[in-house]
C-alpha cells in the first residue's frame, strides 16, 4: 500500500513554519514530544509513546551454544520490526531500507556501545550461553522512530529478568520463576539515541521531527549517548554537509535531552518497581485510559449457565443413530486397499473393471507371465525391447529385459503398478 | 537468525540413523553382474511402467516408475504469462520446475530447493526446448513440474522422458517426444540407467569415469540435451552417446504405446462431467 | 417501519441491528395514498425484507425519509457529486491521476477545468491541491473528478492551496463542518478570519494571516472530534483570550 | 441418480450449476450429500522412506513419507522426542499453487496435522526417546498433495496415519564405552500407534446445505468449511471450522455423527491394508 | 458431568477496549481480557496489488504479529481462522478491486489469545467504518482434568486443562461462526461449551454496544 503522497503546499508551508521557528503541534525548536514509558506484564516488555509515535519492546532470552570466537560471552540480538500497523508504507517481511537502518542503527547503539556485561551471561564456557533477544515493534510511526526504539530497547534491557540456573556437574537447571527470583541483565549504562533533523541544506535544525517534518527534511543526524556525555555513536544520513560546531551544538543539546530521558527512565522504573512490590496489578491493561471516552472496561463477569448443560443433552440426543456397520475395504492386492464406490480418480481409471473382470484379469496376468517367458527367451536372443501387452483394454506396459529368475508373485505385483507408486519395493525383499 | 518460518520446525540438528550403522553398508562391486541383476556393458535398461493423464487437475500429466525410481510431471498452461518481456510476444515461454520429494532419496532432503534441483529443471529445460513448437503459443507459458516420488538412479534422464510425454498429453504441439537416457562409465566398464547406489558408489581411483545424460528426439534422430560429469576420454564419450541412444529406441514404443492408449481413453467424449 | 426508524433516530447502532419491513408498513400502505420509501444512506442496507445497519454510529434522520448512519469513520469512500480535496500525483496524457485517500486514483481531465479547451490547457503541476467533484464514483468503475459544474463553471473547483496547510480529520467532523449552519464554524469565525476548504474525503485545508493561526486552528479542528459542543467552546475561547 | 433436466452451463455459472443439483439432493458427480468419494490406500510404495502411504480421496491424490532421524533431546523436554509434519502443497498438484515457499493454505494445514497428532496422541513423543536427555528419534512426516482435487485435510490424515502405521524404526543401542549409537538395520520395529484419527471435512452452500468430502470445485464455491476429526473411542480430537458462514450446534452434530461413520470406515480400511502386507510377508 | 455448570470458573476476566488510538490506521483498537491484551489496526479499502486483486470483492489480509522473533505455522494458522471470521462478517461485495489489512500485535498472552484476537479484530473493522452483516466475538473454553468447563482461561489454566476450544459466535444468531480446538473432548462436552460461549458472547456484543455508546455520546 502506498502512503499519502505530501502536496507542494504543505511542504512549502511545513519549510516555512521552520523558518519562523513554529511546529506543527506547537512544540519548540529543541522540544521532545511527551514520552510516555509504561510496561506490559512480562518482564522486559516496554511501551513507549512518543506523541503519536508508538513503539513495544519484548526482551527474551534462550540457551544456546556461544559464538566459536567468544565463548565465554552471551550473545545480544536485537530486531525491529516495521509492522505494517504503524504505516501503510511498511510491507511485512520485506527488509526495507529504514528498517535495516532502524537495526544498525540499534545495533550500534546498544552491542557496540558495550553497555551490557555480556559476559555475566556465559553459563558454562563453550557450551551455554544466554542469547538476550531484542524485539522492538512499531505500532505507529509519526516520526523519529529511532529515539522511541532506543528508549524502549534500553528500557525493556533495564527491566528484564532472565531466570536464575544451577550447575550441578554437567546438568544446567533453569529455575522457574517461583523457584528462585529471576536475575537483572547487568547493565552499564544506558546509550539513548537523540535525533536531529536539517532544513535547507542544515540552516535549520529541530529536534524529535514528526513524520511531516521528516518528510520535508534534507538530512538527519542522529546521536547516541549516555547520562555521562559519552558519545557511543553519531550517524548522518541524506548526504548534508554539517559544520563542526553544528555537530557539537547538537551533541550538547543531545547531552541534555539524555539526561533528561534517562531521569524519566529511572522515574518509570522504579514506579513499576513499587507497583509489583505493593503486588497491584501492573502491565497493559492498567495503563488503558479509561479517561478516554474511546476506551471502556468492564470488571470480571459471570456467565449464566441457566439450560446450557439441558440444550447441550438436546442436541446429542437429537442427534442421528450411527450405523451399525461399515462397509467393508476392498483389498486387491497386498498393501492395497479401497472402500467407498464414489466416483472413480483418474489414477485408478480402469480399476473398476479390475473389480469387475478380477477373473479375467488373473488370466491376462498368467498369459502375460508366459508372454514375459517367451518374450525373455526373445529378448535374451535378439536383446530387442517388446511390449508385452497386445490387449487393446490394457494398460499397464511394461518393458522388460531379461530377468530369468522372475517369481509369479512378482508379476502380482506389477499388476497393481497401475495404482501409481506401486507396492514393488516389498516384492524385493 | 534465518530459519524457515513457513513450515512446521523440527530440532536445528537432526542426523540420519545411516551414520551409526553398526556393520557398514556393503560395498557395491565394480564387475561382475549388477546389484539388480542387469548386465553391465550392454544397454539393459530397467523396466518402466508409465501411465499418462493421472492428474486430474492438470493439463497433461504423466508418471514414470523404472526399477524404484518413480517420478510424475504435470504440465499446465498455455496460459498468460507472468513476466512480460519482448521476447514472449512472438514465442511462448516453457517453465521447468523439477523437486525431489523430501523422503524421495535415502537422506532425507530439505523442502527448500538446493542448487542440484534448480540445475535438473535448467538441464530439463534445455533438453525439451528444441522439442515444442513454442512459436505457436505466443504470449504465453507452459508449466512443466516434475516431482521425483524416489531417486534410485537417472532421475534427470526419466525426468526428460516423463515431461515429454507429459507435454504431450496435454496436447501441447510438439516436433517429437524427448526420451532421456544415461549411462555411468566406470574405467572400461559402463552401467546404462544406473541406480542411485550404482550413481553414488563408483569406485574414486580409476580414470575414464563419469556420468552421461542424454535427451533425445527418436523420430527425428537428434539430440536435445547432453550432460556430462567426470572425466571421459573422447572415443568412450562418443560411445557413451551411442549407448545411450540405443537405450532411448529401447524406451521408444512403450511411451508410443502408453501415449497411444491415453489418446484412446480420452477419445470417446466425455459424458456429462 | 417508519416509525421504528424514527424512535431510533439519535441512537448508537451497531452493524446487525435490523428493522422489519412489515407489521406497520402494510398498514400504512392501505392507509396512505403513498407508502412510505425509505431512503438508505451511508451504513444502512436493505437485505430482502429487513434494514440492515452494517456501520456503527448513531442514526441520522433528514426530512422526510432520508435515514443513514453518522460514524467517526476515517477511510473515505467516494460518492457521485461529493466534492474533495486531491492531490494530483501523476500527469499523463490527457488526464491527470488524483490521489484523494480512497481505494484508487481518480482520473481528471485537463479539460474538466473552467475554460480549458484543446489549445489552452490549465496550469497544473503534480503535487498541486484540486478541489473537485465526483463526475463518476461507482464501485465498479475508475472514479472520474471533474472542476466543474454542470454548467461549465468553477463554481469555486479547481487548483488551490498557495501557502495553506492541509490537513486530516474524521469524515463524521467534516460532514459536521458542512452542514448548513455549523456550530464548529461559526465558533471558528469567532476567532480568527482565516480561508477554509473542506473536502468530503476528510482532508481540510485552511489558510489564515499568520502560519502560527493557521497552526492553532488545524489542532483546534483535530481535537474537535471528541469534545462536545461547550467543551469546545471553551477550549476555543481560552485559545482567544490566551497570549498569542 | 438422474441429473436435473435443466442443468446450468457449468463453466459460466458454477454456482448456479452446483445449486440446481442441490435442489435436488444430489451432487454434480452424482453422489449424495454425505457420500465420500472412493477412497484408495497404497502403503509401503516408497523403499527410501522409513513408513510411506499414498491416499486417494476421488482424484486427490496425497502421499505421505516418513522419515526417522537422530537427534539429541533439549533440557525442556528430556524425555521425549519430535514429530515434525508438514504438508506441501506443489504447484504439480494444481494450477491455484504458486511454486515458492508454502502459502497460507500449506502452512495452515501443516499446523492442522501438528494439531491433529497433538491432539489425538496418535504417537506419544515419549515413544521416541531412545535414551532420556540424551537421544531421541525426530520423525519428519512429510506430507505432498499430487492432485488437488478438494478435501486434502483428509486425505493429509489418512496418508499420516496409514504411514506411521507401515514405519519401522531400526534398533539403536548406545555403546557405553565411546556413547555413540548404534543402528541395527536388521532388528526393525513398529510405532506403537495410540489411537487412530480419521477426518471428515465438510462444505456448508449458501449458508445452509452441508456436503461432505467437496471436490476442489464445491470448496471454492462454499460459503464456509469443516473438518471433524475423530478417534475410535467416538472422542473428538478436533472440530476445525476456520471461519466461514455460521453454523447452529445442531448441524455441527450432524457433521460429527458423519464422521464418527466415517472414522470406523478408514480405521478398518488402514487395519486391513496393513495386516495385508503383514500376511503376505 | 451435570454439575459442571454454576462453577466459579466460569466468568469472563476484566474486559476491555480502545478505539482509535493509533493514528495512522484506518481503524484500531486494543482489546484486553485479563491480562491478555492485543492491539489491532485495519487499514482501507485502499488500493491492491495486481496479483491480489479480486474482481467482485475486497481482498482481506489478517497479518498477526507475535511479540518475540517472526510470525511462524501457528500465526499462519490463527491468521487463517480470523481471516475467514472476517470475510464472513464483512460485505466484501461492496469494495471490489481494493485491498484490507488487518494487523494484530500480541502485546501480552495470558490465555485465550485467538478469542482475543477475534475481538480485537471485531472493533477495529467497526472503528475502520467497514460496512459488516454482522459482529462476531470470540470465547475460549477450557476443559480441566476434572471434565470442568472455564471459560477464558489464563494461559496456566490452559496449560492444566485436557481440552481447549475457541469458537466465534455471530451477533444476529449466536451461531458458531469458527471453530479451533485441542485436544481430545467428547461430544457432550462440545455441545456444552458452545452453549456456554452463546451465552458468554451475549455479554461481548452487550460490552461493544456500551463502547460504542460511549464513544459517541459527545455527538448525540
Amino acid at each position: 500500500m502506498k502512503d499519502t503522497p505530501l502536496c507542494n503546499c504543505e511542504r512549502d508551508f511545513l519549510l516555512k513554519a521552520i523558518e519562523e521557528k513554529k511546529r506543527l503541534d506547537g512544540r519548540q525548536t529543541y522540544d521532545y514530544r511527551k514520552i510516555k514509558i509504561t510496561f506490559g506484564t512480562d518482564y522486559g516488555c516496554c511501551f513507549v509513546d512518543l506523541g503519536k509515535t508508538r513503539v513495544m519492546a519484548q526482551v527474551s532470552c534462550e540457551l544456546v551454544a556461544p559464538k566459536d570466537n567468544r565463548p565465554n560471552e552471551g550473545i545480544m540480538f536485537f530486531n525491529v520490526e516495521l509492522s505494517p500497523m504503524a504505516s501503510p508504507a511498511f510491507e511485512q517481511g520485506r527488509q526495507s531500507e529504514l528498517s535495516v537502518k532502524l537495526n544498525r542503527q540499534l545495533e550500534r547503539c546498544l552491542r557496540n556501545s558495550k553497555c551490557i556485561d555480556t559476559e555475566s551471561l556465559c553459563v558454562v564456557s563453550g557450551e551455554k550461553v544466554w542469547q538476550i533477544r531484542v524485539d522492538v515493534h512499531m505500532l505507529n510511526h509519526d516520526g523519529n522512530l529511532m529515539d522511541a526504539v532506543s528508549i524502549a530497547a534500553i528500557t525493556a534491557l533495564c527491566h528484564f529478568r532472565r531466570p536464575d540456573v544451577g550447575i550441578q556437574g554437567d546438568e544446567v537447571t533453569v529455575y522457574s520463576p517461583e523457584e528462585r527470583d529471576p536475575i537483572p541483565l547487568s547493565i552499564y549504562h544506558m546509550p539513548i539515541s537523540v535525533s536531529f533533523s536539517f532544513f535547507q541544506e542544515g540552516t535549520y535544525l529541530l529536534v524529535d521531527p514528526c513524520e511531516r517534518e521528516e518528510r520535508v527534511m534534507d538530512g538527519l543526524l542522529m546521536i547516541a549517548m549516555n547520562k555521562h556525555r559519552e558519545i557511543c555513536s553519531i550517524q548522518s544520513s541524506g548526504g548534508i554537509m554539517l559544520l563542526k560546531e553544528q555537530v557539537m551544538r547538537c551533541s550538547k543539546i543531545a547531552s541534555v535531552k539524555v539526561s533528561e530521558i534517562t531521569e524519566l527512565i529511572n522515574k518509570a522504573l522504579e514506579n513499576d518497581k513499587k507497583a509489583r512490590k505493593a503486588g497491584g496489578r501492573c502491565g497493559f491493561a492498567e495503563s488503558m485510559p479509561q479517561e478516554r471516552i474511546t476506551a471502556l472496561k468492564k470488571d470480571k463477569t459471570a456467565v449464566e449457565m441457566t439450560d446450557v448443560s439441558e440444550r447441550a443433552n438436546e442436541i446429542v440426543q437429537k442427534a442421528e443413530a450411527l450405523p451399525q456397520t461399515v462397509p467393508s475395504p476392498v483389498v486387491p492386492v497386498p498393501g492395497v486397499g479401497q472402500v467407498g464406490q464414489g466416483p472413480q480418480n483418474t489414477w485408478g481409471l480402469d480399476e473398476e473393471e479390475d473389480e469387475e473382470d478380477s477373473d479375467e484379469e488373473q488370466e491376462e496376468q498368467v498369459t502375460k507371465m508366459e508372454e514375459e517367458h517367451s518374450e525373455n527367451k526373445e529378448e535374451s536372443r535378439g536383446g530387442e525391447v517388446v511390449e508385452i501387452s497386445d490387449s487393446e483394454e490394457e494398460e499397464v506396459v511394461i518393458l522388460h529385459p531379461e530377468k530369468p529368475d522372475r517369481t509369479p508373485k512378482n508379476t502380482g505385483s506389477t499388476s497393481h503398478q497401475k495404482v501409481a507408486a506401486s507396492s514393488k519395493k516389498r516384492t524385493k525383499k | 537468525m534465518p530459519t524457515d518460518t513457513k513450515r512446521v520446525r523440527g530440532p536445528e540438528v537432526s542426523k540420519s540413523p545411516s551414520l551409526y550403522l553398526s556393520k557398514p553398508p556393503v560395498v557395491l562391486p565394480s564387475h561382475g553382474p549388477r546389484a539388480d541383476g542387469r548386465q553391465r556393458d550392454q544397454v539393459d535398461v530397467r523396466p518402466v511402467f508409465v501411465r499418462c493423464g493421472l492428474v486430474s487437475q492438470a493439463k497433461g500429466s504423466a508418471y514414470i516408475e523404472a526399477g524404484n525410481t518413480k517420478l510424475m510431471c504435470c504440465v499446465y498452461g498455455p496460459r498468460e504469462t507472468e513476466r512480460k518481456d519482448e521476447t514472449d510476444m512472438k514465442c511462448g515461454r516453457l517453465t521447468t520446475d523439477m523437486r525431489f520429494a523430501p523422503f524421495s532419496c535415502p537422506e532425507r532432503g530439505s523442502w527448500i530447493q538446493g542448487a542440484q534441483e534448480k540445475d535438473l529443471s535448467l538441464m530439463l529445460h534445455e533438453s525439451l526446448q528444441p522439442a515444442v513448437c513454442l512459436h505457436k503459443y505466443p504470449r504465453s507459458q507452459i508449466e512443466v513440474n516434475v516431482m521425483v516420488l524416489e531417486n534410485s538412479g537417472s532421475v534427470l534422464a526419466h525426468a526428460i522422458t516423463c515431461a515429454s510425454l507429459a507435454l504431450a498429453d496435454a496436447g501441447i504441439e510438439m516436433y517429437d517426444l524427448v526420451l532421456g537416457c544415461s549411462i555411468q562409465q566406470d574405467g572400461a566398464s559402463y552401467v546404462v540407467d544406473p541406480s542411485y547406489m550404482e550413481e553414488s558408489c563408483s569406485s574414486v581411483s580409476s580414470e575414464n569415469q563419469g556420468c552421461l545424460t542424454v535427451a533425445f528426439l527418436p523420430s527425428l534422430n537428434q539430440i536435445s540435451g547432453l550432460q556430462s560429469d567426470g572425466e571421459m576420454t573422447e572415443k568412450t564419450l562418443t560411445a557413451g552417446v551411442r549407448t545411450c541412444i540405443e537405450g532411448c529406441y529401447k524406451l521408444y514404443p512403450v511411451i508410443q504405446q502408453a501415449l497411444a492408449s491415453a489418446v484412446r481413453k480420452a477419445a470417446p467424449p466425455p459424458s456429462e462431467s | 417501519m417508519f416509525s421504528t426508524l424514527k424512535e431510533k433516530v439519535g441512537e448508537v447502532l451497531l452493524p446487525g441491528d435490523e428493522f422489519s419491513f412489515d407489521t406497520d408498513d402494510t398498514i400504512s400502505l392501505t392507509e396512505h395514498v403513498k407508502p412510505e420509501k425509505v431512503v438508505c444512506g451511508p451504513g444502512l442496507r436493505r437485505s430482502g425484507d429487513r434494514l440492515v445497519v452494517c456501520k456503527s454510529g448513531v442514526l441520522r434522520h433528514k426530512q422526510p425519509n432520508l435515514f443513514w448512519i453518522e460514524s467517526q469513520q476515517r477511510r473515505y469512500v467516494p460518492a457521485k457529486g461529493e466534492t474533495i480535496i486531491g492531490i494530483v500525483t501523476i500527469k499523463s496524457g490527457d488526464v491527470f491521476k488524483v490521489d484523494f485517500g480512497g481505494s484508487e486514483q481518480a482520473s481528471l481531465s485537463y479539460l474538466a477545468f473552467e475554460g480549458a479547451t484543446k489549445r489552452n490547457r490549465p496550469n497544473v503541476q503534480v503535487g498541486d491541491l484540486v478541489f473537485a467533484q465526483f463526475a463518476i464514483a461507482n464501485k465498479d468503475m475508475e472514479p472520474e473528478l471533474v472542476c466543474i459544474d454542470s454548467s461549465g463553471r468553477a463554481n469555486g473547483m479547481g487548483v488551490f492551496g498557495g501557502g495553506g496547510l492541509l490537513f486530516k480529520v474524521s469524515l463524521g467532523l467534516v460532514r459536521r463542518l458542512l452542514t448548513p449552519h455549523s456550530e464548529i464554524r461559526s465558533d471558528l469565525d469567532q476567532l480568527f478570519p482565516c480561508e477554509l476548504v473542506v473536502g468530503m474525503n476528510g482532508r481540510v485545508w485552511v489558510k489564515s494571516s499568520s502560519i502560527q493561526q493557521s497552526l492553532i486552528i488545524t489542532n483546534l479542528l483535530q481535537s474537535s472530534d471528541t469534545m462536545t459542543a461547550s467543551q469546545r467552546q471553551q477550549l476555543f475561547q481560552r485559545v482567544k483570550q490566551g497570549p498569542l | 441418480v438422474h441429473p436435473p433436466c435443466f442443468v446450468q452451463p457449468r463453466t459460466a455459472e458454477p454456482l448456479e450449476y452446483h445449486r440446481s443439483f442441490l435442489k435436488e439432493n444430489c451432487r454434480s458427480d452424482g453422489r449424495e450429500l454425505s457420500e465420500f468419494r472412493a477412497t484408495t490406500l497404497n502403503i509401503g510404495s516408497i523403499s527410501t522412506a522409513d513408513g510411506s502411504a499414498l491416499v486417494k480421496v476421488g482424484n486427490t491424490t496425497v502421499i505421505c513419507g516418513i522419515k526417522a532421524e537422530l537427534t539429541n533431546t533439549t533440557v525442556e523436554t528430556p524425555g521425549k522426542g519430535y514429530i515434525v509434519p508438514n504438508v506441501d502443497l506443489p504447484p504439480l498438484c494444481s494450477s491455484r499453487f504458486r511454486p515458492g515457499p508454502p502459502g497460507e493454505q500449506a502452512q495452515a494445514a501443516s499446523q492442522f496435522i501438528a494439531d491433529v497428532i497433538e491432539s489425538s496422541e496418535v504417537i506419544q513423543t515419549e515413544d521416541l526417546c531412545i535414551e532420556r536427555g540424551k537421544l531421541c528419534w525426530v520423525l519428519y512426516c512429510d506430507i505432498m498433495c499430487l492432485d488437488y482435487d478438494g478435501n486434502v485435510l483428509d486425505a493429509c490424515i489418512i496418508a499420516l496415519l496409514a504411514a506411521l502405521k507401515n514405519t519401522k524404526l531400526p534398533e539403536v543401542i548406545i555403546n557405553t564405552e565411546t556413547s555413540t549409537p548404534e543402528v541395527n538395520l536388521e532388528k526393525k520395529q513398529s510405532l506403537h500407534i495410540h489411537k487412530h484419527p480419521v477426518g471428515a471435512s465438510f462444505c456448508v452452500f449458501d449458508d445452509s446445505i452441508l456436503i461432505v468430502d467437496p471436490t476442489s470445485e464445491e470448496e471454492s464455491l462454499s460459503t464456509a468449511q469443516l473438518t471433524v476429526v475423530t478417534d475410535e473411542e467416538g472422542q473428538l480430537c478436533s472440530l476445525h471450522k476456520p471461519g466461514g458462514t455460521s453454523l447452529p450446534g445442531e448441524k455441527l452434530q450432524e457433521c460429527i455423527s458423519r464422521a464418527t461413520t466415517r472414522q470406523r470406515e478408514i480405521q478398518k480400511l488402514v487395519d486391513k491394508v496393513i495386516n495385508s502386507v503383514k500376511t503376505a510377508q | 458431568m451435570m454439575e459442571v455448570c454454576g462453577s466459579s470458573n466460569v466468568t469472563l476476566r476484566e474486559f476491555g477496549c480502545e478505539q482509535s488510538l493509533l493514528s495512522r490506521p484506518d481503524g484500531s483498537a486494543s482489546f484486553i481480557q485479563g491480562d491478555t491484551s492485543v492491539m489491532a489496526g485495519v487499514y482501507g479499502p485502499a488500493e491492491v496489488k495486481v496479483s491480489k486483486e479480486i474482481y467482485d470483492r475486497a481482498t482481506l489480509e489478517v497479518l498477526i504479529q507475535p511479540k518475540v522473533g517472526l510470525p511462524s505455522v501457528r500465526e499462519r494458522s490463527q491468521e487463517q481462522c480470523v481471516r475467514e471470521t472476517c470475510e464472513a462478517s464483512l460485505l466484501l461485495s461492496l469494495h471490489p478491486r481494493s485491498s484490507l489489512t488487518l494487523i494484530l500485535q500480541v502485546l501480552h498472552d495470558d490465555g485465550s489469545l485467538l478469542s482475543c484476537f477475534l475481538n480485537a479484530a471485531c472493533m477495529a473493522l467497526m472503528d475502520a467504518g467497514l460496512p459488516m452483516s454482522c459482529l462476531f466475538c470470540g470465547v475460549t473454553c477450557a476443559i480441566d482434568a476434572d471434565g470442568q468447563i472455564i471459560t477464558d482461561p489464563t494461559a496456566a489454566q490452559e496449560k492444566q486443562s485436557r481440552a481447549l476450544m475457541t469458537f466465534a459466535i455471530d451477533s444476529t444468531e449466536h451461531r458458531v461462526m469458527m471453530s479451533s480446538t485441542k485436544g481430545s473432548f467428547s461430544v457432550y462436552e462440545l455441545q456444552q461449551c458452545i452453549a456456554v460461549s452463546q451465552k458468554a458472547s451475549e455479554k461481548i456484543f452487550q460490552f461493544y454496544r456500551d463502547s460504542v455508546r460511549r464513544r459517541y455520546s459527545k455527538t448525540l
